[in-house]
Order: structure tokens, then sequence, then C-alpha cells
């Protein structure tokens, strides 16, 4: 782009930026959203904090498709994945494995904590997801080599478990004569916390997959 | 009272112009090792701006993902892109 | 204006930085933060606007972890697809016509 | 809703390819089994939820047992039964085709996405949630992005890497509009925030926002910069997806947007749309006739027939659910022929290892029923009767004398002429006749038969089109009703 074409883009959005604002501005208050709403119906959703009914039971059709979304990543990257997996970070080895021994059980406790935590206060199995898939990142930095030896083919199983198990819970909710997704009050904390366990698993091997890269995933070996 | 207020007001200010100037040096450094360091550390910024919205849940989520995991996948892209290997071309 | 409304105002600044970054610059990388800072301007007038009353709705923000968690799988294929299209170019841009 | 046979589920819709997909990724072998197995078995779901459909009228899925505005609303009517079903032939068709077309290694990274494309389309169009249409709308991306990537060679690449920036710059700024609608009713339901006042300043901002993301995923004139690359370098049965499928899916969402939530404001830029429509349908015909490849001239052919889409949106003002039914039937059709046209073009690709028009001799004798399925898809596409193209279009001309809308009649005739240079064009050489040289590569039976199935589907259209038009009704999906002004 030349720099005649630049500055009148540049002042494109700045008219573009500037409207927009005087319109945010002008957005009437309407007095908390669905707040309300979700505070009524919390004590039916077998959780007691807030942004986790949301997520796992109000639209937990959101978050279940969501984890569809990260399964799609990790097929298209694993489509990409030719020739470009070999490469590894450079890292200082003797520092990072001190380090590291350390690390990974403290991470693994975080992350069951904040999934256990998530019922009731803010956590859950995207967080803890993440924070396992952290532990799993850290463990390639000092040895490149530890998934594709050891457990490829288990870590590869475990992608798909999040999205199935939320799945079955969903369709068997329906053969209870409920709507996909509407869990028995009485167990609906018990199934949300089944539904995140197997998410959390599944969110932390499928970032951490896609961080490592997929070198032989899928059924042909 | 009123000292608390401008305080948190200023801070507020602070961190909104802290982002934007943050967010514009990331995109616009030259150096793209800077400009993934930026990112990971306009994350963080994120993650304060996020509990200043009384989001803890979007904070942590923020710490982790946003500006954790997406840093190292930055970082492991950008050493991959920035040693181009030989003889490994895969168009036909 | 209220800190809810001057984040507000944060989070558009984002988007359209976001915005001229994807439009100007060449590189794939920049560019696929620019989409991230996009999309982190926009969760922030989500949650921002969200804060405006004292009941804070907590509905968007289970929407901006389903967001967060989207655009980090969006940006690990991007990041991935950048490195083949390096690798079969050898360049990280998209220099050929049709672009912006 | 409780004694509702469970067979006939829309969730199951998103449930079955899914789990399709998932099969598709863990086995090691019988995937394209397991991938037609599973589309055949979306074809007989759509079909059973057609026919509950026509027997009890239109109906939501509360998932979750919520209902909106706390939780997300599915919604099945006769307008998002067509698409299912367009898509649900479609993909059949099309999967039919990949069974034979892909080779193992290929066929591993085909058919867990394609079986996730459809689950994500699925999803789309039975739902009514705003913010749920986001995560579906990224989902389709996503998985048309990696299944153009998926190619691996140099062309592919880098038009898979524009088309992710696009549609992800698409998604976010429908996204920013989600966000402000949100906050100025508290809901994103489309229907409630139809029936809510919102500051018209907001709501101008929201949809515009909205509708620029769609346009972009759409590839309306001048946002179709994507749309060439990308359609003409994937492989034919991703090809033939993207543009009979992926790029209707943002129309679709548009639509629902016009008709629920922005009524009033829809009809202020439905001029502008309009004329867009009409560049489009004129700059896409010119270059599909400049193109020296096939692919690339059925891809700028896409170009052109998605602007009669919005070609025709002035007309729907004054001319309500009769012009809507008129652009339903010629995104079918265009859906139809030109997955036909793209598989078809994949065969010749095939069989002669090039696409160059000029050189393409001596098909006919080779591949009768190739040529055959590119010259049905290619009557539709022009609008020549009896096709469902010809259904449309007509229908839409009609509209348009009795409005006396002069220039979108001349567009819509001009662009048929423009439709049959090029069509013609790629058929004179296929046409020829002589002694064939060299050895062609044999092209797999079903192959022949995926495009000659779509394409005389296209032309049965044209018999069909009152029983579609009956289908559409189901639940007055055109009608507002529910409210005019902000």
């Amino acid at each position: 782009m030349t720099g005649m074409l630049r500055w009148a883009f540049a002042g494109l959005l700045a008219l573009l930026a500037v409207g927009l604002v005087s319109v945010v501005l002008q957005i009437p208050e309407i007095g908390g959203g669905l707040r309300s709403q979700v505070m009524a119906q919390l004590p039916e959703s077998g959780v007691d904090h807030a942004v986790t009914a949301v997520l796992l039971n109000f639209r937990g059709y959101d978050t279940f498709l969501e984890l569809v979304v990260l399964l799609l990543a990790l097929f298209g990257a694993w489509g990409l994945s030719d020739s470009i997996d070999e490469a590894q970070l450079d890292t200082d080895i003797a520092v990072l494995t001190e380090l590291v021994a350390f690390l990974v059980p403290v991470l693994i406790l975080v992350a069951a904590y904040l999934l256990w935590v998530g019922a009731y206060s803010p956590g859950g199995a995207f967080q803890g997801g993440a924070v396992l898939a952290g532990a799993g990142v850290l463990l390639s930095l000092c040895d490149p080599g530890w998934r594709s030896r050891r457990i490829e083919r288990t870590a590869e199983l475990l992608l798909v478990p999040g999205v199935l198990v939320f799945l079955l819970v969903g369709l068997g909710s329906m053969l209870l004569g409920g709507q996909f997704l509407e869990y028995p009050k009485d167990i609906a904390g018990s199934l949300i916390l089944l539904i995140e366990a197997f998410a959390m698993l599944s969110i932390a091997v499928t970032l951490h997959t896609l961080f490592a890269g997929t070198p032989r995933v899928g059924g042909d070996r | 009272m009123v000292a608390m207020t401008l305080l948190n007001w200023a801070f507020d200010i602070a961190l909104g112009s802290a982002l934007l100037w943050l967010a514009w040096r990331c995109l616009f450094t030259r150096n793209l090792f800077e400009s993934v360091v930026l990112f990971v550390a306009f994350g963080l910024l994120m993650t304060i701006a996020w509990m200043r919205l009384e989001a803890p849940d979007v904070a942590m989520a923020e710490a982790a993902i946003g500006a954790g995991l997406t840093g190292a996948l930055l970082m492991s892209a950008l050493a991959r892109l920035e040693r181009p290997r030989t003889g490994q071309e895969d168009s036909p | 204006m209220t800190p809810a409304q001057l984040y507000a105002l944060v989070g558009i600044g984002l988007f359209f930085v976001g915005l001229y970054a994807l439009g100007v610059r060449r590189h794939l990388l920049p560019r696929i933060l620019a989409l991230n800072i996009m999309g982190s301007g926009v969760f922030v007038v989500l949650v921002a606007l969200a804060r405006r009353s004292s009941e804070v709705d907590p509905v968007p923000h289970a929407m901006v972890i389903t967001g967060i968690v989207v655009a980090v799988s969006a940006t690990a294929l991007a990041l991935r697809l950048m490195l083949r299209v390096a690798h079969a170019t050898g360049s990280a841009q998209l220099t050929d016509t049709g672009d912006d | 809703m409780s004694i509702v046979s469970p067979l006939v589920q829309p969730v199951l819709l998103i449930a079955l390819p899914l789990v399709g997909s998932i099969m598709a990724f863990l086995l090691s072998s019988r995937r394209a089994t397991v991938g037609v197995a599973v589309v055949a078995g979306n074809l007989g779901l759509v079909g059973g939820l057609i026919g509950r459909l026509c027997a009890t009228g239109p109906w939501q899925h509360s998932v979750g047992g919520w209902g909106a505005p706390l939780g997300i609303d599915l919604y099945l009517d006769g307008l998002s039964a067509t698409m299912l079903a367009m898509t649900a032939l479609v993909s059949l068709g099309i999967s039919a085709y990949s069974a034979a077309y892909f080779s193992a290694t290929a066929a591993r990274h085909f058919w867990p996405l394609w079986l996730l494309l459809l689950a994500a389309m699925n999803a789309l169009f039975l739902s009514r949630d705003l913010f749920n249409l986001y995560v579906t709308l990224e989902l389709v991306g996503i998985a048309a992005v990696a299944l153009t990537a998926m190619r691996g060679q140099r062309d592919a690449l880098v038009a898979a890497m524009r088309y992710l920036l696009t549609t992800l710059l698409g998604s976010m700024s429908y996204l920013l509009g989600v966000a402000l609608l949100y906050h100025s009713v508290g809901s994103v339901d489309m229907v409630l925030i139809g029936e809510t006042p919102v500051p018209p300043p907001v709501a101008a901002a929201a949809f515009a926002l909205m509708a620029v993301g769609l346009l972009l995923k759409t590839a309306l004139f001048p946002f179709h910069f994507w749309l060439p690359g990308a359609h003409s370098s994937a492989s034919a049965p991703v090809s033939a997806a993207l543009s009979a499928l992926v790029v209707k899916v943002g129309f679709y969402i548009l639509l629902r947007l016009w008709i629920e939530v922005f009524p009033a404001l829809a009809d202020e830029i439905a001029g502008l749309l309009g004329f867009l429509g009409g560049v489009a349908v004129l700059w896409g015909s010119l270059q599909a006739i400049l193109q020296q490849r096939a692919k690339m001239l059925v891809a700028y052919s896409t170009v052109a027939q998605l602007g009669y889409f919005f070609l025709a949106l002035p007309l729907v003002a004054a001319g309500g659910s009769r012009v809507w039914g008129a652009i339903v039937l010629l995104v079918l059709a265009h859906a139809l022929a030109k997955a036909a046209m793209f598989m078809a073009a994949g065969n010749l690709l095939a069989f002669a290892g090039h696409d160059r028009i000029r050189d393409l001799d001596r098909v006919v004798q080779r591949m009768p029923l190739t040529a055959a399925a590119l010259g049905l898809a290619g009557v539709s596409i022009m609008g020549l009767p009896p096709s469902g193209g010809f259904s449309g279009k007509w229908l839409l001309l009609q509209a348009s004398l009795e409005q006396g809308n002069w220039p979108i009649a001349l567009v819509l005739l001009l662009g048929g002429v423009l439709a049959a240079v090029y069509v013609f064009k790629l058929l004179e050489h296929i046409f020829t006749s002589g002694t064939p040289t060299g050895e062609p590569r044999a092209v797999a039976r079903t192959m022949e038969w995926a495009p000659l199935m779509l394409a005389i589907g296209a032309i049965a259209l044209g018999f069909l089109t009152t029983t579609v038009l009956d289908l559409l009704a189901v639940g007055e999906p055109f009608v507002p009703g529910r409210r005019d002004d902000y």
C-alpha cells in the first residue's frame, strides 16, 4: 500500500472509530442484562458459580461447539503437518529440567484445583486445561520427544472424549425425556463435573498437540 | 473518597493507554520476536484489565490461554519460521 | 463517562488498531496478531459494557471465554498455515494480487 | 414435543456427522465408507425432519431446557429445512465423488474435516442465537479453510491463508455487532432482539458491522477478492463444497437478520446491495469469460451467481415473500449446478492432467457423462428453461417488470447472455471431435455419475418449483410481522 492510500485508509478507520465510539456511548443501560435470570436459575443449574453455570448449563451448547472448534483446529493442523514438525525450540535444557521437575507436578495440581473450584468460584475446565497444556509445553521444552516416544496413541485417544462425553450427556438427557443437554436437576452438578473433567483433559491434550505438532496422529501406523 | 476515585480513574486511563500503545507497538515493530514478546505483554495487561472489569474467570482464561499458550504457540512458530530448512520444498 | 465506558472505548480502539495493521502490514505474523488484537478489542467491549451496571452480568464473561478458546484455535491453525505458506513460497507474506 | 419419535430430532443433524468425523479421525481404514454412510444418514434425517415439519409445522428445541434469552433455541421452519435439504443433497453427491477422488493419504485428512463441516453447517442452519451463530460461523470458516489448504500445493496454501484472514476478519466484525446488540437488548436471540426497540444509531452500527462481516464471507463484490483463488485451487470436491454450500451460509444469516431483526434498516440498504449485486453479476461473468483455466472460469461464475441473490434485494421491499422464494430457488439451483460443475471440472483435470480450456479436446467421446453434467449444469447457470436457475430468474424478471425496475431486468437478461458465453466457451472445446492423442487417465465411474446426478437435480428443480416454494412457506419465515420499527 502506498503512502497516500495508507493515510486515506487510516483516516477512514479513524472516522469509523469515532462514529462507533459515539454509538457505544449511546447504548442504553438495561440493568444487568441477563444477570437476574442467571441468578434466579442458578440453584437449578447444579453449580454455584454463575459463569460456570452459563458456560456448562445455560449456554452449554456454545461450550460444546467450542470444544468442536478446538478439535477442528487440530484436524486442520494435522492436515498441514507434513515436514514442519521436526524443528524444535532451542532451549537450555540443564537449567530448565530442574525447574520443570518442580513445576509440572505443581501445574497438574493447579489444574485439578481449578477444575474443582469452578463449581463455586472462578475457574473451570478451560483454565485448568490450559494450565495442564502449559505443563505439557514445559515438558516439551526440555524433552521435545517425550510425547512421541511414550504416550502418542494414548494422547490421540484423549483428544476426543471431551466432545464425546459432552455429546453423550446431551443425548442421554434427551433419552430421559428432556431436551438436548437438559441435565436431570438432581445430578446436574455431577454431570457438569464429569463433562468438565473430560473436557479439561481433551483441551489440554489438544492445545499441547497444536503446540508440539501432530507427527503421526490418526489411525495409520 | 474523591482521592480514591481519582486514583482509580488514573489507573484505568493508564491501563487503557498502555493497552493501546502495546497493541500498536506489537503490530508495527519490524522485529518479529519483539512483536511476539509485546503480544504476550499485551495479554498480561489484558489480564489486569479483566480484573478491573470484575471478570476474574476471563482473567484466568486470558492469562492461561490468551497470553500463556498463544505466546508459546507464537514462539514455536517463530522459531520454525526463522529457521528455514532446505530441501523440504513441498510444492510440486 | 464511566470507567466501563472508558474500557469500551479502549476496546473499539484495539479493534481499529488491529484492523489498520491487518490492512497495512504485509508479513503474516503481525497480521495474525492483528486479528487477535481485534478479537481482544471485541471481547473488551462485550465485558466492559456489562460492567456499567453494579450488578455484573456473567453471560458476556462466558461468551468471552468461549471467544478466547475459539481465537486460540484459529490462531494455532493460522500459524501452521503461515509456516506452510512460508515453506512453499519462500516468504511469509501474501504477495500476489487481490489483496486489499 | 415429548411424544415425537427420537429419530427426528434436529440435534441429530449435528451429532451424526460429528461422530462420523471423530470415527474417520480414529479409524485407520474405511473412512470413505463411514463418510458416505454418515452423509446418507444425514439425508435420511433431513427427510424425516421435513416430513415432520410438513405434518406439524415449525418447532423449536430449547437446548438445556431453558429457552431464550437465558438458553439457546434451535429452530426449524421452511427456510432452515430447505437449506438443510440443499446441504444434505449436495453433500451426498460430493461425498460419493470424494470416496473415489481422494488417495488413502488425502482421505485421512479429508473425511474428518468434511464431516465436521457438514455438522457445522447443519448447526448453523438450525440456530437462531446470534452468539451461537458466531461459533458455528467460525466452525464453518475454519473447516473450509483447512479443507482448502489440505491440498498442500502452493496456490492452495496461499489462497487458504487469504481466505482464513478474510473469514476471521468477517467473524470479528460480526461479533462486534452482536456485542452492541446484546448490551442494548439483553439477549442474543434473533426474535427477541427483533421485538425489542434499539436506539437507531446502535441498530444501524450493529447491522453494518454484522452485514460487512457476513458479506466478506459471502464474497459479494468487492469482497470477492479471496474467492476465485480459494475456490479454484482447492481439490475438486472441496471446491464444490465451498462454492455450492459454504458461501451460502453467510447469505443465510444475512437473510435471517434482514427479516427478523432489521427489516426497516434493511430496506434502506437494499439499493446499495442490489447495485453491488448487479456489478458482481456483470464483473464476475466478464472475468469468467476471460479465464483460460476451467476451474478459474467456474470460480468467477460463482462470483457472478452470488450477485443475483443481492441484485434481487431491492425487489424484496415491494415483492415480499415471492421474491424471497425466487432468491432461495436461485440459491438451491446454484448449489446443485455449481457443485456439479466443479466436480465435472475436476474430472477434466483428472482426465487431461490440466484444465487449460483451449486444450480440452475430445472430452465428450471419453467422458460423455461428465460432458453431459457440464451441459446440464450450464443450462441452469445460464437460466434456460427448464431448470431451477430458469425458475428463479423468471420469477425475478416478473417481479422486476411488475415493479417497473428496468435496471434489474436488464442485468438479469445481460447476466444470462454473459453466462451463456462462458458456459459455451467451456463446452465448445469439450465437444470437439477427432481422435484422442496421448493416453488420458481413467476417471472412476462414481466421479462421473455424482456430478451428473446433481446437474439433473438442478434441472429437476425447475419442475419442482411449486413443491419447493410450498416447503419454504412452512412457518412463514419471510413474514416479519412481529415488529416494524425501532
